[in-house]
């Protein structure tokens, strides 16, 4: 056991930043169709995550946390899982839930208000509910994929965590349980440089994924701003994970370009340069650039795709519009299996003033 | 007629729901080989196999973590904390997880898992090893919290928490562990969630659970003796309460001692003393007293003596509350 | 007359002792620049620098541990959980020790530090982001806890939190925290330890504390409306309580109601409740009720309303208690 | 901030297990004195301990956790530091309080069950109280050698650890703080191949030295049993501390020759041969020998090592007999500055009950 796999070293890009690239598509092993899905996902996950940011300006969500740079990030990886394989996400996985066939609307049910983040249902859709606590859903994901272990099941946990959520204690305990029962899981690490207003560089003093080593499995960085390294280096780590060889912590290199809820002013702590900055790099254009250069697509394909990113946006904002938070009475149908006589008091206490004002 | 330890009916419950659900798994701290500190888990692992009975790193917040994802994967997790004391780095994942994922999920899923652990003081454990942590856990929404008061209701109990479809929290009175009891495992069951009448009385009722519920027994026929009439009521579930139960028996009585070894301030006595304010206000002839650990941190080994309730101070209580 | 938000007092608070105490520390995360989710911790950082204003990895536990280990180190930490909800993961080291170690040294060791954080509900938090745990805290021997109801208050606690030698949570009410008071800061203050009769009444006291405040001083007002004279007794301090202060109230009127957003089960109404028994039994016209959040997990944003106590809850069971 | 640093390779081993050395004691930077108090301390800490196990036996104390084979370790790290230098230990540092100058009577109130386990002064004897929840200490160790740097004290903090406190949460945050804040600690890991029943193996997948590159701070493994390989490696850790350069984690491989506490039964988890392999390795038996062959010290000097050693385990022994526990009243005298009414009144309530029976 006590062995440890060196990283493979430093962030690999496949579409250089400029849209151009060494590598000939074939050798990605992806089909032509799939380079395109890949594009049409980050499309249609930044005009829904649009349509959402309009939604809360609109006093349609409460808050929202936008994922406007890490397209290619939870694309990327959501893209290389199967359809049973099961994500483990946090508050800003609204991308990865999409290509996960999560309905968006109902997803959105935690930012409006009306539930908290698990309406859709996580065993269905193969996708955890929202996980608001830095760093908790790790262990759900070990625990998870130790289960289907177990089981002999050939399916892949993936856990999404952030940057600021790989200095809490309970990212530590899941990774060496991970390592420990040799979890077939893959820790995908959005470093999008911020925890709320603190950068990287006041969170730790050393890159996350060199992590890995010290528990005993590969870790690797990514350019996460690079859909097809993001998507080659989830497949390796869900084969890795898939055949029995266990964990392998992904740290995928972006940028988080809004602030860090709606609410929150990222003009009291950081630079606009550094944001411009990674504006150039941003993961859309790059990818975008490249297929049209690689004439994989076409500029009509590339309109169609926004156009129906488009349609299925005004889908979600009609669709969030109309969800309204359940009578009251369910806040007490939910708790247990079923509810112990003094709830079902407390229920008729609800309902008494509730009814009592709508009356 | 046989006899059992607390323990060796937990062990006896554990396996004969191993035995019984092919899902459930037993893990923890030195669960396995060692069969836990107390014994609980002894040959479990050797009968069951590695896969269903093992140990894990020391680290709480993974084991309640992780019994969330096998119990997400259809696996049945019984998992251990070590000790009482040592629960408290899983808090996070027990209150934040454990006890709402059904709620967040709006019941699609449910999380039919029990964290069972050792609680309580009089084996002169030391600084973290005497916990009395069932505020919380009862204070927490959405879990359920059990606590026998011998080795038959153990064995009952410990059935009904794994085989209950929500998270149950199962504290295990040590000082009760070595504690043997004549009787057949599996007999007579009161249904989870209901208090059980351990001796009749009719001028005052002891409501106590768990550890001090022998002691309370024992300070009721002390007080027998001073000719006073005290019922003893054993909660056995601290969450959901059995509050008809309660009712039921203060109101015949008129008069409640509450006894627990936890600290005084918002201890599971509070709670009692106010439901039966609320539940039989015109019938109580006393207010009801609390006998309690005191309100400082665990004292240590040599002085938990005086610092648990002893059945002095409950026959003293049930003496006040009747005679005056 | 100037006016204060009570997060500007706040604010003004931590700046004063700062300037004060040379060796008080501010940290936590996001307390720097960003000046905390609720500006509690404006400007600090720029006026008192990165050495003694600072940000932390996200890590509560080591939070808690540090501050523990920069107190024994001679400087004075008021450290700050981002939000209610996120103060679990540091329990085990609050609980453990931060709690413990005067007692564990024999009083050797004082461990003047204040950890604060926003607590309740009000401003349509999403789940962990409304959280009232006052419960753990406060049945924790060992601790303080203390909870302001308005601005100039806070101001008031703050200080004497930092002053205290011992440690001390703060729950900062967040739906409090955009509400103006008019006063001078800094005047008046009422000692640490003793509740203040926010409002006189004959008839009944409503027993509150922070955020529900403001909300009882409507329902008594409502409740007089209708010839009811209610007393509102704001606590201040959860731990230790104030027995005495709630005694006077409680046997002056022979009638009390607790209000608290906490859930019922175990929330701090219990303890008021119990202790109201204890000291009241012979005034007590009727049982105390509790009006409380609901024993279910915290609710979504748009549910809260009817989930945490209302004005209209509050008059009615001040109605209830007085007409019954 | 974003760079880590290589651990230095694999366990160094100065004396050989079998008493040999290539190493030239000048090389050590160690004068010959000091040497040789190496050896007088490891004998006083063995017999202490023995003295400890027959006081448990005797029904002196509840339970006690023996360090035997860990002298070395324990020993050659504290002798290591400045008498102002502070340490925060675990339950098993008995060694290391004596080498720091904790008076080992007042030590053992916590296994007699007296008290707990601070009451000598931890200030006063820059040695916390014994900490037992796992890894938690570590946290105490950071935030004080980040109060020691903000004062500018050279003063260095070194918390020890073991191989089953590694896996805790705990153990994770403290050592990112360590990093993020370049505080002065050394964090001492006694690697002792067990967490009670749980072997080394089945708690981890790599070697917990290599975590510290995850930090961005050096990590080391030394041979544990070595008392000279740990004493170095702890100082140039401290030395690094104190000159500004921040965390070393030292992972210090030894064995945990006894049960984990006198109520244990470690033969139904492990086997006896292993057990013998290491009692080959023994660190007093290897030093005491190279000391000989080396002729820094002579019989007749460790003869009289081990009559004084025995002279103080008596000391021992007469004086933790007479510890009793205070009068229960004084439980409600350190739980707060000064104890609020209500406990003033829980006072009164247990003396009555106490004085009642003593009466
Ligand atoms: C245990 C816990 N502590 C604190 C918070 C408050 N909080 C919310 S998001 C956040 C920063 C998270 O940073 P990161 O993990 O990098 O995710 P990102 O927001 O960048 O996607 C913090 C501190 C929390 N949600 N959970
Ligand atoms: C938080 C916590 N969990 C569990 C325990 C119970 N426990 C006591 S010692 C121990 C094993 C510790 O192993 P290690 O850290 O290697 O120290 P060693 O006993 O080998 O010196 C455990 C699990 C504890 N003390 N604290
Ligand atoms: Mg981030
Ligand atoms: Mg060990």
């Amino acid at each position: 056991m006590l062995e440890s796999v060196t990283p493979t070293g430093d962030a690999e890009r496949i579409p250089s930043p400029a849209g151009k690239s060494s590598v000939r598509p074939k050798e990605l092993g992806l089909k032509k169709g799939e380079l395109r899905e890949l594009l049409r996902l980050m499309i249609l996950a930044r005009t829904m995550d649009d349509a959402a940011i309009r939604l809360q300006s609109e006093g349609e969500l409460l808050v929202y946390p936008s994922f406007r740079g890490q397209e290619a990030a939870q694309v990327g990886s959501a893209f290389a899982l199967d359809r049973d394989d099961f994500i483990f996400p946090t508050f800003r996985e609204f991308a990865a839930a999409i290509v996960h066939g999560v309905d968006p609307v109902i997803y959105l049910e935690y930012h409006r208000g009306t539930w908290h983040g698990g309406p859709y249902d996580p065993m269905e859709n193969r996708f955890g509910p929202i996980c608001i606590t830095l760093a908790t859903q790790i262990a759900h994901a070990v625990g998870f994929a130790m289960g289907m272990k177990l089981d002999g099941k050939p399916v892949v946990t993936l856990a999404y965590f952030g940057d600021g959520a790989a200095s809490e204690g309970d990212f530590h305990e899941a990774c060496n349980f991970a390592a420990v029962f040799n979890a077939p899981v893959v820790l995908f690490c959005q470093n999008n440089g911020w925890a709320i207003s603190v950068p990287q560089s006041e969170q730790m003093a050393a890159p996350i994924y060199l992590r890995a080593q010290g528990y005993g499995f590969p870790g690797v960085r990514v350019d996460g701003n690079d859909v097809l390294a993001v998507n080659r280096a989830t497949k390796e780590a869900a084969d890795r994970a898939r055949s029995g060889n266990g964990p392998t912590l992904i740290e995928a290199v972006t940028y988080r370009m809004a602030a860090h809820t709606t609410n929150d002013d990222a003009s009291r702590y950081r630079d606009s340069r550094e944001v411009a900055r990674w504006k150039r790099l941003d993961p859309i254009d790059r990818y975008r650039k490249w297929l049209l250069a690689e004439k994989i697509v076409t500029k009509a394909v590339v309109a169609k795709m926004e156009r129906d990113a488009k349609r299925a946006a005004k889908a979600l904002s009609e669709g969030t519009k109309k969800l309204e938070p359940p009578p009251p009475e369910d806040l007490f149908e939910f708790a247990y299996g079923s509810p112990p006589p003094e709830l079902l008091r407390q229920q008729k206490d609800i309902s008494r003033f509730a009814r009592g004002r709508d009356a | 007629m046989p006899e059992f330890t607390m323990s060796k009916a937990i062990n006896r419950a554990l396996a004969h729901e191993l035995k019984r659900d092919p899902r459930m798994l037993v893990f923890g701290e030195d669960v396995g080989k060692l069969g836990g500190i107390f014994r609980v888990t002894d040959g479990l692992q050797k009968r069951f196999g590695k896969k269903r009975v093992f140990d894990t790193p020391s680290a709480e917040a993974a084991i309640a973590g992780s019994a969330l994802g096998l119990a997400l994967a259809g696996w049945h997790p019984v998992a251990e904390m070590q000790f009482d004391g040592f629960s408290y780095p899983a808090l996070d994942q027990v209150i934040s997880h454990v006890a709402r994922y059904k709620n967040r999920t709006k019941g699609v899923v449910s999380l039919p898992l029990v964290i069972r652990m050792p609680c309580g003081g009089g084996l002169r454990g030391k600084e973290h090893h005497a916990e009395s942590p069932e505020t919380y856990y009862a204070h927490t929404p959405g879990l359920k919290v059990l606590c026998p008061s011998g080795a038959l209701d153990a064995y009952e109990l410990m059935q009904q928490a794994i085989r209950d479809p929500d998270p149950v929290i199962v504290l295990e009175p040590k000082r009760l562990y070595g504690v043997a009891e004549k009787g057949q495992l599996g007999k007579g069951a009161l249904p989870m969630g209901i208090a059980r009448t351990v001796r009749d009385g009719r001028e005052a009722t002891i409501v106590t659970y768990g550890g001090m519920v022998p002691r309370a027994v024992e300070a009721a026929e002390q007080a027998e003796a001073q000719g006073i009439s005290a019922q003893v009521l054993d909660l056995r579930s601290l969450a959901p309460l059995d509050i008809e139960g309660l009712r039921d028996a203060v109101r015949a009585t008129g008069r409640a001692v509450v006894v627990h070894e936890a600290p005084k301030t918002l201890g599971l006595g509070a709670e009692i003393a106010a439901r039966i304010m609320e539940e039989c206000f015109d019938r109580l002839q006393t207010p009801v007293v609390r006998v309690t650990g005191y309100d400082t941190p665990y004292p240590p080994p040599l002085l938990e003596d005086p610092w648990f309730p002893t059945v002095e101070r409950i026959a003293d209580a049930v003496t006040r509350v009747v005679r005056t």
